[in-house]
């Protein structure tokens, strides 16, 4: 098994757990939570796919020439998704922080089943 | 009187109320007219033949006498062939025949039917009590003289009287209409008000209008 | 021109900007926000016109590379239009939200704009991972636009749409990666050309993309969270989220599509059908407003979901139909919300607010019309095109479940404006807010623009620009005259109009066009004696009449079938101003609806595809499919002239009608369907369907309506409901003959469509007359009228005997050309049941004189007046021209029958002096006049002479077994008339076809209240059926 | 056929031997009736002394125009329903008024004077006349269920709707005679007869015991008379209907007034047998037993 | 019909049983034990019907007496009830609810004697006589003939026979 699967195959497992506590999960805030481990998932699942073993980062420095770039690092593509995925996942779970905050200020409750008065 | 007879108060679809006199508003109050024969003489003799031979009779037993008209029908009398047939409606018939004994509260129906009916009309009292009372002489409830009420053409005696004199006196009554005296509508419309006023002596909660069309 | 980029750029711009203000200076925030929205709407905008103007589709390369390397943007025509609309409803919730958004503050604003820039940047992106970063952006935006709700239950709503999103987010992120490694590429396009699914691991990666974006079309079943923020949102944001989300989520879809290629388009079809049939089978069971929209947001997103599925076969006309559908959604749904936010209270019935403000009804008529694809609206164009591409291709299925969700998604708006109009009102009135008004306002212009601009560009003539829609429309404007000046004008114009046309009709289309335009301005005579300014009468009628006009001049299918949506929507306007007639309206428009859509199917079936497509070119529709078009065509027509099975709205609907509504719906309306069938059996002529020859069906459908007619009228205690039953069975007869495909059934069709028209007219109005001053319309209430009201008497003396049949009027003539039809016809049986019903027609017309005419006069009656003169008037017209057409029928009827020989030269009449000779009999109208006046007139002299001195009686004055009647009410023998009729035959009444159609919508109802179930309110329950939903698309896809 | 002024004369002596005939015919019917009963029955001219009776009343009261005009409508119906069938086959003198319509102005012409009547009725604001007019109605939609159906397969049969010519066509033979050549569709003409006929079992219409005389009630005098002239002309000419459709039409008056009379005595002979039948039965009766022959008379034509 | 009084005896206050054949019997109650007599007549002894209600005016006793006339169906038998009442004061329960058809015999005596039975139905409402506004006509006091006298005028000479002697003296007017 090479890194690469192991860093996707973690990844997955990291997305089905997450999702897992997600949705079976009733607070509110163990569902964020869940929420964050499925989404690191996805990024090392991102990382995983944009890796070339034996390749360095993606970073033109002294170390790897504009000239060599394209044979000694690795697709830099996935990492810069990576980076916007990380701060939308961050901008995400503050909405969800908040909104479980203002729900817990207005309804003094943090489980998901007691939000239900909206429904058919 | 009855309720429905009284004077009300009803409001129309749009609104505006007004009152309803019923016995004025819902019943023709004109008198009756006396009409005399029209036309020449040998044309009201062809009427008047043919007035008597068509009687027909108002099918309204007032009592217990209806009983001795039923045979008039059947094979062993058949009136029909005289001309005489049965009407079920005032409107079509001239012939009232007042079957025995008349109560007071039949009386009131009895004028009604009577003045319903068209002229030439005739009244047969059948049996005594038409006449006199006869049995019921002393009832609270009976009249004693028809005549008194209606005009009267003929009267048929007994206790009942048998089919038989029925027939006889209806052929009596043929014989007053050919000779151009079968003229009681007349003579009820001319005394009009002696009859009204025998009427309301007995009938003492009167609530009809004083003719009946 | 301005990039398209800064559309972008001023949104993030400016709400940056709105950070470094001071949170004090909100008045000066607004107008930041309103400056840049306003900004962002007249680049696009500008895009716009000048992509219309045929300037070609604009790549936009962000830092300057090609893709891979960055991000490209593309301005196209879609593109533009939607950037417009999703930035002009982002500017007009702005205005519309001010309040709230002064309250808030700048950091709302901001959030509202970043939405809108998000939401544009999905439109215009071509990058999969930028599409993923906007979607995010809206869902952020989003989460913060529902708190800008005063609703408390918001909180949880936004929170569950976060969940879900959440789980979106990670399918979508999952699948950009996989793309990205298949394809080496994050631009779409380039994914499209590579071939994206074809390629190792591309596939289940397309398939990921897929399902994430078409989740952000909240797609039925996996929606529930959608439906909550809609519910408890602040309305201009779900203005924004239907109107603006659903476009940039749709034109994502599409994008997704794009790379998917044709194996996902049948995917994409069933996902919408399934969103358009379910989400509107869902909203029937809706009492919350904003739900219900919420619902029909999503079904009509789905309908715009088929339609890309579609694009295999509409090829090129994809947008202009996709785009009519969505745009018209959009503004409608917009519309919606923004008037919700009018509306104070959230049941539908708290809608009745609007009752007394003709504007915001008329904003509500206009938001429906849109929604439901009416003419002149662009979802009308859209509908048509789409449903010939696929009645071309023979895709039959998604045909028809497409009509049948339109059919019910009318359905519940229907109900819902019937609601409006006649439910008892609310003491919530509306918002006075103009602002909001103005919104609202925008969003009809916005429609009406849309139409004009959909029919300019739809290759047909504009509809709107028709004269006689546009005489209609204008009665819009002069709401505030009284009503006699409309009146004056109208009739003035359906006479004009009879002038202006006269000298292009044949004498069949003439017999049509003289009854609507001169026989529609008789029965307006009776209008005159309406009070007040009658506001909501004419606009309708005059639809109802520009549709009748445009019906008969219409030659290809499209101006054919617009007219018929238009006097069907205007009639629908005019019977639902009835005083009870709201359930009767709701079944009138569903049937009329259901109908309609048959004769689109039928229409466009018959065209394969071929437009314009002449009607008359029906006649060589293809031996395989002509029975077919011939039986949808005969079934749409048949429920306008509500023939058995089908019938079931028309008694309510007549009955319940104002007075001189009645004889409109009645005696003209009525005529449309048998112009249609007239129409129909001339162009197709005779079709077998399985071996049943479908004409023999039209008969002895013809016979059993007029037999089922004739005696439910018999039973009606209702004198209106008794006409209108009646009618059901003259239309019998007339679809009778018009199915007995000879000569003389066709006269005789013809025939009865002029007397029908005569003397329905005739006996609805002098019935209405008669009801409007008893103040009932219960025939047992009223009675011996005759000598207060000798007019109307004569009237209906006059009717009934034509209607009857009797010599010597006109109703003769029809029935001798009846029964010389079927002497020359080779069917027998139906004969059966015709010649039973004719005389039970005795039967219901003598109960209508006699209830309520003859008899006893009541109390409350003795002082009535004669029915008012200008419902006399018209009434004396049709006497006088009923005796005319008696004595000379030949006027009228001599040229039709030398028309129908062109069609069926044997059985012609031959027109002497006075006598009318077929090959079997003859008749002499002028003769059996004569001799029967004569015999009368001596007959009547003689018992003048002997009776005339007859004493007068009154009512009472009657034998009664010597005794006498008490009461008027308990002499009057009325009610329950026929008796021992019903003993008799009384089991044929049963209403086993109201039974079976109200077992057909409580099937839908209760489908519906035990499917929304599915929606437990559960924010993780949300969550799986998004996981099951994708599932499910997955099989779908392996099963495809 | 053209119009002659000379017709009128022509159809007046008609009406006047028609009237005449119809006066003793009904009376001789009554007679025969009372024969059953053992009884003499009537004089054989006691219909013209109650016409006269009924003529010369002295007093007449009137409840309306309508009720004014109902007698009158109805003897028009009566006068104009002779006038338009051709009374004697083969003159031109008694084919009367005929050139105005064929046999269905024939068959709707009946309708005439029972809606003058039932209206005129209506006016007079009585109960039973409404309730013998909805009786009479009900069972008339029955009733001329199986004639219609019947007519329909004679003029299939014949091929035209001329009543002239349909006579035409049994001429040469009493083989000849509808009766013979289509003896279905004349059954169920037969049975719709007995139901147009007033007669018993299907005069629960007049029904004097219970809802005196129906339609009538108000009825005398000059309006009774006119009604009992009708009386005397309508069954006759609805008989000489059927006796030209069916029964080879009349060659002169004396085989008319056989004809006629035999006609005619169908429904006597089945009047005096049965008892009533209530309204619904009747319908049921007709539908059950006379339509199918119809039905079947005009699928075999 | 005996052991049926014998057994009723214990239950009610009740008269000797006068007994006119095997299956008619009469008995006399006192007013205020005839309701629960009747029901239980009615409902135990299986006389269901009530055949008629009539009243004799006993002037002499200033009494009226009223007899529930019963039958059995099922036996056959009947039982006559008799209630004597005060005539100064003739009230009487209704029994209308036990048998309806009492109420028209209720309204029956109303008229004619005069007796009261509050809550009787239509019990005011005119039966027979029409606008009668003098005495009850069956009580013994009102006199017939002096009201038919005032009210009616008499044909002048009517004669009134004995019919045995006026028969005999017809047929044997010789006197043998």
């Amino acid at each position: 098994m090479t890194l690469v699967t192991l860093a996707i195959a973690t990844g997955f497992a990291l997305v089905l757990i997450g999702l897992l506590g997600a949705l079976t999960d009733r607070n509110i805030l163990r569902m964020i939570v869940a929420f964050t481990i499925a989404n690191t998932g996805v990024n090392l699942v991102l990382i995983g796919v944009g890796m070339l073993p034996g390749r360095t980062a993606p970073i033109l420095d002294e170390a790897v020439s504009v000239a060599q770039a394209a044979a000694r690092i690795v697709d830099p593509v996935p990492q810069a998704l990576v980076l916007t995925a990380i701060v939308i996942g961050l901008g995400v779970t503050a909405l969800m922080l908040a909104y479980a905050l203002r729900l817990h200020q207005t309804r003094h409750s943090l489980d998901i089943r007691t939000f239900t008065e909206l429904k058919w | 009187m009855r309720e429905e007879l009284r004077k009300r108060t009803v409001t129309a679809p749009d609104g505006q109320t007004f009152e309803i006199e019923p016995l004025k508003d819902y019943f023709c109050e004109a008198q009756p007219q006396v009409q005399r024969p029209a036309y020449a003489k040998i044309v009201e003799d062809l009427f008047n033949w043919a007035r008597s031979e068509s009687l027909w009779i108002l099918g309204f037993g007032t009592g217990c006498g209806a009983i001795e008209m039923r045979p008039l029908m059947t094979p062993r009398y058949d009136a029909y062939r005289f001309g005489i047939q049965w009407r079920p409606t005032p409107r079509q018939s001239n012939l009232f025949v007042i079957s025995g004994y008349l109560s007071v509260k039949t009386l009131k129906r009895v004028i009604r039917s009577y003045e319903q009916m068209q002229g030439p009309k005739y009244v047969v009292g059948l049996g005594s009590c038409t006449i006199n009372g006869g049995m019921y002489w002393d009832s609270y409830n009976t009249i004693k003289q028809l005549a008194d009420y209606l005009p009267v053409d003929v009267y048929i005696a007994g206790c009942m009287p048998r089919p038989e004199a029925l027939l006889a006196g209806f052929e009596e009554l043929k014989r007053i209409i050919r000779a151009g005296k079968g003229e009681g509508a007349n003579r009820y419309a001319e005394n009009f008000e002696w009859y009204k006023a025998n009427q309301k002596r007995v009938i003492q909660d009167w609530d009809m209008p004083d003719y009946n069309w | 021109m301005v990039s398209a980029i800064f559309i972008l750029a001023i949104g993030l711009g400016a709400a940056f900007l709105l950070g470094l203000l001071r949170d004090t200076w909100r008045g000066l925030a607004y107008a930041l926000t309103l400056a840049a929205l306003a900004a962002m709407s007249w680049i696009a905008g500008s895009w716009l016109v000048a992509l219309a103007g045929g300037l070609g589709p604009v790549e936009i390369r962000t830092a300057g590379f090609a893709p891979p390397f960055a991000i490209a943007l593309r301005m196209g025509l879609p593109e533009a239009a939607l950037s417009l609309l999703i930035s002009l409803t982002g500017l007009l919730s702005a205005v519309y939200m001010r309040g709230t958004l002064m309250r808030l503050g700048r950091r709302a604003m901001a959030v509202l704009l970043i939405a809108v820039m998000a939401l544009v940047g999905i439109v215009l992106t071509r990058d999969a991972f930028n599409l993923f970063v906007f979607l995010e952006l809206t869902v952020i935006a989003t989460g913060g636009l529902v708190l800008l709700s005063a609703d408390p239950r918001a909180l949880g709503a936004g929170f569950k749409y976060l969940v879900v999103a959440q789980v979106i987010s990670i399918l979508l992120l999952v699948g950009v990666i996989f793309a990205y490694h298949a394809t080496g590429s994050l631009n779409i396009d380039d994914m499209a050309a590579a071939n994206l699914v074809t390629l190792k691991g591309g596939a289940i990666a397309f398939f990921l993309m897929f399902v994430a974006v078409v989740a952000e079309l909240k797609p039925f079943p996996a929606n529930g969270w959608a439906l909550d923020i809609y519910e408890s949102a602040h309305p201009a944001f779900s203005a924004i989220l239907s109107a603006a989300l659903s476009a940039a989520a749709l034109i994502a879809a599409d994008k997704m599509l794009s790379i998917g290629g044709p194996e996902w388009l049948p995917v994409a079809s069933s996902l919408g059908l399934v969103s358009f049939l379910g989400a509107n089978i869902l909203a029937l069971a809706q009492d919350n407003d904003r739900r219900l929209l919420g619902y029909s947001s999503i079904g009509q997103v789905g309908l715009v979901l088929v339609v890309l599925g579609q694009r295999d076969i509409l090829g090129a006309s994809t947008p202009f139909i996709a785009g009519g559908l969505l745009l018209a959604h959009a503004v409608a749904k917009a519309g919606f919300y923004w008037l919700s936010g009018l509306v104070q209270g959230r049941s539908l019935m708290d809608w009745t607010a609007l009752r007394g403000h003709p504007v915001l009804i008329f904003a509500f008529v206009t938001f429906v019309a849109l929604l439901l694809g009416l003419p002149p609206f662009p979802g009308f164009y859209a509908k048509w095109g789409l449903v010939h591409a696929l009645a071309a291709d023979g895709r039959y299925l998604v045909l028809g479940l497409i009509l049948l969700g339109s059919l019910i998604e009318s359905g519940y708006l229907m109900r819902w404006f019937g609601y409006i109009i006649k439910r008892p009102q609310v003491d919530l009135p509306p918002l006075p807010s103009l602002s909001k008004r103005a919104v609202v306002l925008t969003a009809v212009a916005a429609g009406w623009a849309l139409g004009w601009i959909w029919g300019e560009i739809s290759g047909y003539p504009n509809l709107l620009l028709s004269i006689p829609l546009l005489f209609a429309l204008g009665f819009l404007f002069i709401e505030w005259l009284p009503a006699w000046v409309k009146n004056l004008v109208a009739i003035a114009g359906l006479g004009a109009w009879f002038w202006y046309t006269f000298p292009g009709y044949d004498p069949l289309h003439l017999i049509y066009a003289a009854i609507i335009l001169v026989g529609g301005a008789v029965i307006l005579v009776a209008s005159f004696d309406a009070k007040g300014r009658r506001v909501g009468f004419y606009p309708p009628a005059m639809l109802m009449y520009a549709g009748l006009s445009m019906l008969i001049l219409a030659q290809d299918s499209f101006a054919f079938f617009a007219a018929w949506e238009y006097l069907t929507i205007g009639s629908y306007f005019l019977i639902l101003r009835g005083k009870k007639s709201e359930p009767h309206a709701l079944s009138y428009i569903l049937f009329s609806l259901g109908g309609a859509f048959a004769i689109l199917a039928g229409l466009a079936l018959g065209a394969q595809g071929v437009l314009p497509f002449d009607v008359a070119d029906l006649a060589k529709a293809p031996a395989r499919l002509a029975p077919w078009i011939f039986a949808l065509l005969a079934i749409g027509f048949m429920t306008k002239t509500a023939a058995i099975g089908l019938h079931i709205w028309l008694p309510g609907a007549h009955a319940e009608a104002e007075t001189d509504v009645s004889p409109m719906v009645s005696g003209i309306l009525l005529k449309a369907g048998l112009f249609g069938l007239t129409l129909l059996l001339m162009i197709m002529g005779k079709q077998s369907l399985y071996g049943i020859e479908l004409t023999y069906v039209m008969l002895w459908i013809g016979a059993l309506s007029a037999l089922v007619g004739n005696l439910l009228a018999a039973f009606q205690e209702d004198a209106k409901r008794l006409l209108a039953y009646s009618s059901i069975g003259q239309m019998g007869y007339a679809l009778f003959g018009l199915a007995m495909m000879n000569h003389l059934g066709w006269l005789m069709a013809l025939m009865f469509v002029i007397n029908h028209y005569i003397y329905k007219s005739m006996l609805f109005l002098s019935v209405g007359g008669v009801a409007k001053r008893t103040g009932t319309r219960d025939m047992y209430r009223m009675g011996g009228l005759i000598t207060l009201m000798p007019l109307s008497f004569i009237a209906v003396l006059i009717g009934i005997i034509a209607v009857s049949g009797v010599p010597p009027l006109s109703g003769f003539g029809g029935r001798w050309i009846f029964y010389n039809a079927i002497m020359s016809s080779e069917y027998r049986l139906p004969m059966v049941l015709i010649f039973l019903s004719g005389p039970i027609a005795f039967l219901y017309l003598f109960r209508l004189i006699h209830t309520i005419f003859l008899g006893q006069l009541k109390d409350e009656h003795r002082k009535l007046k004669e029915a008012p003169l200008w419902l006399i008037l018209p009434q004396m017209l049709y006497v006088a021209f009923l005796l005319g057409f008696a004595v000379v029928p030949g006027l009228a009827l001599r040229h039709v029958d030398a028309y129908i020989s062109e069609f069926f030269p044997a059985h012609a009449l031959i027109w002497d002096d006075i006598t009318i000779t077929s090959t079997f009999g003859y008749w002499s109208p002028i003769s059996i006049m004569v001799v029967v006046g004569c015999i009368f007139a001596v007959l009547f002299l003689w018992l003048l002479v002997l009776n005339h001195r007859a004493q007068k009686v009154k009512q009472f004055n009657i034998v009664y077994s010597a005794e006498r009647p008490f009461r008027p009410e308990t002499t009057h023998f009325a009610w329950n008339f026929f008796a021992p009729y019903r003993k008799a035959l009384g089991f044929m009444t049963l209403p086993l076809v109201t039974r079976f159609w109200q077992a057909q919508t409580d099937l839908l109802h209760s489908t519906a209240q035990v499917s929304r179930r599915f929606y437990t309110g559960n924010g993780q329950t949300y969550a799986v059926h998004m996981l099951a939903f994708a599932v499910a698309v997955y099989l779908i896809w392996m099963g495809s | 056929m053209p119009f002659e002024w000379v017709q009128i004369p022509y159809a007046l002596l008609t009406l006047f031997i028609v009237v005449n005939y119809g006066l003793v015919l009904t009376a001789l019917i009554q007679k025969i009736g009372a024969r059953v009963g053992r009884r003499h029955g009537i004089r054989i001219y006691q219909n013209y002394v109650d016409l006269l009776k009924n003529y010369a009343l002295r007093t007449h009261i009137t409840h309306g125009v309508m009720f004014y005009l109902g007698p009158v409508f109805r003897l028009t119906g009566g006068v104009g329903l002779l006038l338009f069938v051709p009374t004697i086959f083969g003159s031109e003198m008694f084919s009367n008024l005929s050139f105005a319509g064929d046999l269905i102005l024939a068959l709707y012409f009946v309708f005439f004077g029972s809606l003058g009547m039932a209206l005129g009725a209506g006016e007079s604001g009585h109960p039973y006349s409404a309730i013998g007019v909805t009786r009479g109605l009900s069972q008339v939609t029955a009733a001329e269920l199986p004639l219609a159906l019947a007519v329909f397969a004679v003029s299939l049969q014949y091929e035209t709707l001329s009543i002239t010519e349909i006579v035409a066509a049994q001429q040469g033979g009493v083989t000849n005679w509808t009766l013979f050549t289509n003896p279905l569709a004349v059954a169920a003409a037969m049975l719709s007869f007995l139901g147009s006929m007033m007669r018993p079992p299907f005069d629960v219409v007049l029904a004097p015991q219970e809802i005196p005389i129906g339609p009538p009630t108000e009825y005398h005098s000059a309006y009774l008379a006119l009604m009992q002239t009708n009386r005397v002309i309508f069954p006759v000419a609805k008989v000489v209907i059927y006796m030209n459709l069916f029964f080879g039409g009349a060659t002169g008056w004396g085989e008319f007034a056989v004809k006629v009379f035999c006609i005619y005595m169908v429904s006597v002979l089945v009047g005096v047998v049965f008892p009533r039948f209530r309204v619904e039965q009747s319908i049921r009766w007709f539908l059950v037993w006379a339509v199918p022959i119809g039905v079947l008379s005009i699928v075999i034509a | 019909m005996k052991e049926m009084h014998a057994r009723l005896r214990h239950r009610h206050a009740m008269g000797e049983l006068e007994s006119r054949r095997p299956d008619l019997a009469f008995v006399s109650v006192s007013k205020d034990s005839l309701r629960p007599l009747l029901a239980d007549l009615r409902d135990r002894e299986g006389f269901t019907h009530l055949v008629l209600l009539t009243a004799v005016d006993w002037i002499e006793d200033n009494q009226f007496q009223l007899t529930y006339l019963l039958h059995d169906r099922a036996a056959p038998r009947d039982l006559g009830v008799r209630v004597m009442l005060d005539r100064d004061n003739p009230v009487m329960d209704s029994v209308h609810d036990l048998w309806p058809t009492a109420a028209t015999y209720q309204r029956e005596l109303r008229e004619m004697f005069g007796i009261d039975f509050p809550d009787s139905p239509r019990l005011d409402e005119e039966f027979i006589l029409e606008g009668w506004t003098d005495k009850p006509p069956y009580r013994r006091d009102f006199d017939t003939l002096e009201y038919a006298e005032k009210t009616f005028t008499h044909r002048p000479g009517r004669e009134t026979h004995d019919p045995a002697t006026y028969m005999k003296q017809k047929l044997y007017p010789d006197g043998a």
